[in-house]
């Protein structure tokens, strides 16, 4: 077909590139090519302002925290230290909990967990800077949200041990919590599908004319998917009420962020494809993610339209139980993580206000660990994974639809019969 | 009391439940000033506003999925997929969410939607917009799934469907939008005006979902079927002279086990017809069940009249579809084995 | 659950935004709000430079020709007269091509045809600065890609009546041609899925260190499409040998631009967030078109990555034969755009170099309205659409496999028994 | 001959070929120098290199929409996707291109690909780790779908499902990656290192496509099965001293119908077993198909043993899953009726 035979032969060889972390098991991880800005640096537009206005902040990091744990720029939120220690107690509370809930699954309690370790304060503060009344559609990752709302921690751990106290009756895997009074939508174990929904039910509200947002949230992996792009182009052409949240802690699983597109753009840079304001933020600082989440819920409720976060983090701790991060990247990457533990700075920030000191620390710690372990007791008392399956089986043939129609109904019976066989007594 | 087409009856169902429910939200491809490339929605957007019906991106993934967080929120999306064919990119969604979700949040969050859209071929719509993916969606716990197959029944399905607390997934024929069709692709066109069925009260009424109707009595066999085939199998059983009794399932899931189960029993014999493709389709699960809870009584195997297993070729459209002959030639097996 | 139950009756109801385009029927259109570039004004980056020099042009428009038939600026491609009057007879030819088979089917002749009249430059100048290796992945409206790669008008024209001559076989809906050869990837009738496949194809160009480049083509409406978002990932991820292009033809059907995003943001500007290379070009302008094409094929082919390109043009016909545009735009529409005709301009410009008149214009004209016809001629005599259907029909069980499985035989078999009967013969 | 589990089976299968065949790539998520979160395809970057071996974006339709490219540029893409419960973003790739793409090109342009899946429950995944899709493939004309129930199978099965010319949907039984499984969750887990078919060649062979094996022998009834499933039956079958002939499908789409008619007319009887949702599965078209094709030699209705209709629920998963009650309960039914 080619009256040119011998172009090719003159080309250059094309290549594919694979994008490679920078670091492996073996090698030290060295992070100070990150160009973090200093605490204070980058501006605030007005919530109002054109989303343009906004996208030189998308390559940049928004950052309230400096080194010496004060609150500097633009960006802060001048919280008073009640709320400030409450964010404390809050993130503190999220990581006893994970770490208990980790050992459980290690103890054959139950079959699997996920720890956000390194990342409370995202989750934390953003449930702080919204409204109660706000809708999350959140992933696996923001168990803060519950803790923040003040969710009972035990009823966390009975849906992670799929006991009698469950809501979710047993139906769930561990951590895919649900609840609508706390704004917590259903957690998904396929990503990404909340990200429009969360667009959708902020279309729903400015439908209606309320004035409650949402909040949807993704992993920087999980970007790649295609639902990522339905809630962008949703949120930008209804402009609808809604924060679009990417966390972004570095890795997804055992691929690094360059595998979602990171080596050539930032997440939060998505945002200026669509024309949606972008802002990128320290995941570790406390007050920036504050301060972020509330300048985009004041520029939703006012009808100036959605806002993109990246929040970045890094994923100090395994992807889960299921994972084990020494077979894919490198020793000692959590501790060289430059920005830092956000628990940390918080404390030392609230330290720095004179509003906080290293005994009443001690002693919040210790209250803590004694509320979380009464909260796994109580909860345990309910049963472990291991001790169900057999208790109430009817109600496992329920809500499938809102009335049981005939074949279920059949089936029931039939899954009563075999249980009765098995068990050799009634099943409860 | 007016004489509709489907979709006149679609439409009008769509009007009269707008106007009774401010929480139905109606949206999609090409749904709002122009009311769809059917015309299912025409004149929505001209009465109920712009934020009642609308536009959507050409996103079906998006179109589900903003419609989950609306149902999350407390609305009653309404949403039309402009071919059955379009519908893959939504699949996800739609049986990961809309279908699990009273499920796995015990009942907590529910999802009351209308997954409208219509299928089927007989248009010369060529491999995309001919298909009838029915069966993807009844093996999907969760959901409903009905196909009506006139314009009485579509208005009060789709009635039905709307008032119902549980996802349905609503597939429309579209080669009988306009007229029922027998099969005989070489006769001039009939319009529904003709049919009683056409007779489509105004206002509100409903069909129930998850009933079948028995729309031709009979003794020889039983004939399952339900959308276009459904005129298909009448034509067919008045052109060779059976007396079989056919059943217009209407709702594929849930099923009415129970209307099929009697007649069977009472004939003997049943024949099952789809368009879909053979392997795998719809037809397969209803043998399957006959012959499990009628074995005793039946006389002969179950056979099926379906479309083949290939894609729904352009010009081979009056090869690929189960027509007349089709028809002829399985009504005689059933009944002469 | 709220401790503040008054906030939300002092907040502002919201309020969903619904697009409109700015003309519906009844409307006189009126085009003077969008801002055209002058021609030459837009620079031009190296093929080498950083995509993020080029997220500047995204926001505007590259234009060659001006008002005068002039080409001007950095972007002209000079090209020689006699590749000038091949683009153009080519784009003339595309033009009387839709006329004339719009008409077959109007006639009954085929069930369905699309015009792609008004954007003829886009896909010829694409085809005439590519290479003839390089593989597209086109949508139903680049049909100037075969006319501009010399692909049989008898041909294309046999596949729109599905008869003897359609080398797809009667198998797919008029105008979904597909030939490898000409580099035509098979048309997919589900919108969006040749996106991904065009990055794909590109991949393995890549892995194979082979030369050749490839070209997706996508709709404006369609880039709402979650394969979109897939194509634009991983094409920034693997840095593929790609050129993905938009044609914004304004309008998705009955659906205007601005339900697909382009409110607030170019679909060229999408590229900005994936830190892809970004070009948004006058679609009515031929040599702008070719420039922006050759531009992003060489940064392509020497491993710069992958270049996003927004055509801007406009649908000048209805979305198809089964679609009748009066219903919801405003009369013309299509006169008032003010980037006028392509082919137009293309002959001003010739004529303003000397290198054409209107009797040589005239005999073109000529010439090739007789060749279609000719061709057209021709491909009747081997059938048209409402004469096919039941001749050969053992070839529509094959393809499903490579081979044919005992249940596709047994139904061929059936399908023959049938067509007997129906015929009252053996089918041929 | 080397001792293998089936992930080690199926990493060697992988191996086997690519240092066969150049244009086989291999890409998914987590894939690239983890070797997959199941370890399937560990060592193969290393081996191959990165660009025969890596990591896709979080994106099922781009994993399989791409791979539509690379086979039309001439490549082999062996792709993973995580788990079958996330394969629904890819849907429309896979059904509306990768299986249609030889149909509708003619021939032109074939999709030589291999998508491999871990599929099916009993490792408390819950909903959405556990779910066993095969039915919405196998009716999707244009598609192989291979199940594999044993290391020896899973090495030969996808090496032929690799040399095949057509798209092959691979679903791996995860229960069983690592030992066969009798149903019996309360017992001790068996390794592979036990069973006679974790003997596999070192090196090229294959289990061809399209043909079941008769594992067991028998005369009372015949029980079709596949992956997971077929340990379990066979179990149920000595536990309860049933003769039993069992066949093992292997491919189910295309069926290998001459093996199962041979069986069924033989014993007269025919139970079904799926691990998946009941309503519309695949053993629906296996029972479909046996009573139209052996309804006179049938002495019982073919019946079936299959999940609930109901998503996979985490805690309840030994009453959802087909264990060796309900086997047992349905050979007494088969074989008393
Ligand atoms: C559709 C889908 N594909 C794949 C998976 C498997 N999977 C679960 S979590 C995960 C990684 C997600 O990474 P990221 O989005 O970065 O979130 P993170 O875990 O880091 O919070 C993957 C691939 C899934 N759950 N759903
Ligand atoms: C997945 C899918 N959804 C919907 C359709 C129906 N459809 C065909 S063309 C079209 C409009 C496409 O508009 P655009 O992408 O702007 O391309 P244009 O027709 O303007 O060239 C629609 C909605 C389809 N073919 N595929
Ligand atoms: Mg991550
Ligand atoms: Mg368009």
């Amino acid at each position: 077909m080619s009256d040119k035979p011998d172009i090719r032969a003159n080309r250059p060889a094309l290549a594919l590139h694979v994008p490679e972390p920078p670091f492996r098991p073996g090698d030290t991880p060295d992070f100070s090519s990150i160009k973090i800005q200093a605490a204070g640096e980058v501006p605030r537009p007005d919530v109002a302002a054109d989303a343009a206005e906004t996208h030189p902040l998308t390559t940049q990091l928004v950052r309230v925290l400096d080194d010496n744990g004060h609150a500097v720029g633009p960006w802060n939120p001048k919280l008073d230290p009640d709320t400030l220690r409450k964010m404390l107690k809050d993130m503190k509370t999220v990581r006893v909990f994970d770490d208990r809930m980790y050992r459980a699954q290690r103890q054959g309690k139950t079959s699997f967990y996920m720890k956000c370790t390194g990342e409370e304060a995202i989750a934390v503060s953003a449930a702080t800077a919204m409204d109660p009344e706000d809708m999350h559609f959140p992933t696996y990752r923001q168990q803060g949200l519950l803790v923040a709302r003040g969710y009972p921690l035990v009823t966390m751990m009975c849906q992670i041990y799929s006991n009698k106290g469950d809501p979710l009756q047993g139906r769930q895997l561990p951590i895919m919590y649900s609840d609508k009074k706390h704004g917590f939508f259903s957690i998904s174990g396929n990503l990404g599908t909340q990200y429009p929904q969360a667009v959708g039910w902020a279309m729903a509200s400015a439908i209606k004319g309320d004035s409650r947002i949402a909040m949807g949230w993704i992993g920087d992996g999980a970007t790649a998917e295609g639902d990522f792009h339905s809630a962008m182009t949703f949120a930008a052409v209804y402009q609808a009420p809604v924060i679009l949240a990417v966390v972004n802690n570095q890795w997804a699983i055992s691929s690094f962020s360059g595998i979602a597109g990171a080596e050539q753009a930032t997440f939060a840079a998505r945002a200026v494809g669509y024309g949606i304001a972008g802002l990128r933020v320290d995941g570790n600082d406390a007050l920036a993610v504050y301060a972020a989440v509330k300048w985009a819920s004041e520029r939703a409720r006012t009808n100036n339209g959605p806002t993109t976060i990246e929040f970045f983090t890094y994923r100090a701790e395994g992807h889960s139980t299921s994972d084990d991060p020494t077979g894919y990247r490198a020793k000692g990457e959590a501790e060289e993580w430059p920005l830092g533990d956000p628990i940390a700075r918080l404390k030392a920030h609230l330290v720095a206000l004179g509003e906080w000191d290293e005994e009443r620390d001690a002693a919040l710690d210790k209250e803590i660990d004694s509320s979380v372990r009464g909260a796994q007791k109580e909860a345990e008392s309910q049963g472990i994974l291991p001790q169900q399956g057999f208790d109430n089986i009817p109600s496992m043939f329920e809500d499938v639809y809102s009335e049981t129609p005939w074949h279920l109904a059949e089936q029931r019976d039939q899954a009563l019969d075999e249980a009765r066989e098995f068990l050799g007594h009634e099943p409860k | 009391m007016t004489t509709r087409n489907m979709i006149e009856a679609i439409n009008d169902a769509h009007r009269v439940m707008m106007a009774r429910d401010e929480d139905i939200v109606v949206f999609g491809e090409d749904v709002g000033y122009f009311g769809g490339v059917f015309r299912a929605t025409a004149g929505l957007q001209k009465e109920f506003g712009k934020t009642r019906c609308f536009d959507a991106p050409i996103s079906e993934g998006g179109i589900v999925g903003t419609a989950v967080g609306m149902a999350a929120y407390g609305l009653k999306p309404l949403i039309e997929i402009q071919f059955a064919d379009y519908i893959y990119p939504g699949f996800d969604q739609i049986v990961s969410e809309v279908a699990k979700m009273r499920y796995r949040t015990a009942g907590e969050w529910t999802m009351p939607m209308v997954i409208r859209s219509p299928y089927g071929g007989g248009i010369f719509g060529g491999q995309t917009h001919s298909q009838s993916p029915e069966a993807l969606f009844t093996h999907c716990a969760g959901l409903k799934v009905v196909i009506p197959s006139n314009p009485y029944d579509a208005k009060g399905l789709l009635i039905a469907a709307i008032e119902d607390p549980d996802p349905v997934i609503f597939f429309e024929p579209k080669r009988i939008y306009n007229g029922p069709f027998d099969g005989h692709h070489d006769r001039p066109v009939k319009p529904w005006s003709k049919n009683e069925l056409s007779e489509v009260p105004d206002g509100h009424y409903t069909v129930p979902l998850g009933k079948a109707k028995v729309v031709r009595e009979g003794e020889a066999l039983t004939v399952l079927a339900y959308g276009t085939m459904v005129h298909v199998a009448l034509s067919a059983i008045e052109d060779n002279g059976i007396d079989a009794e056919v059943i217009d399932l209407r709702t594929l899931l849930p099923l009415d086990m129970a209307t099929i189960e009697q007649s069977v029993k009472k004939t003997g014999r049943c024949l099952v017809v789809q368009e879909a493709t053979k392997t795998g389709g719809f037809a397969s699960e209803l043998a399957t069940l006959v012959q499990e809870r009628c074995f005793y009584h039946l006389e002969a195997p179950v056979e099926r009249v379906t479309g083949w297993d290939t894609p729904y070729p352009h010009a081979y459209e009056w090869v690929y579809f189960p027509g007349p002959i089709r028809m002829k030639n399985a009504l005689k097996k059933v009944l002469e084995a």
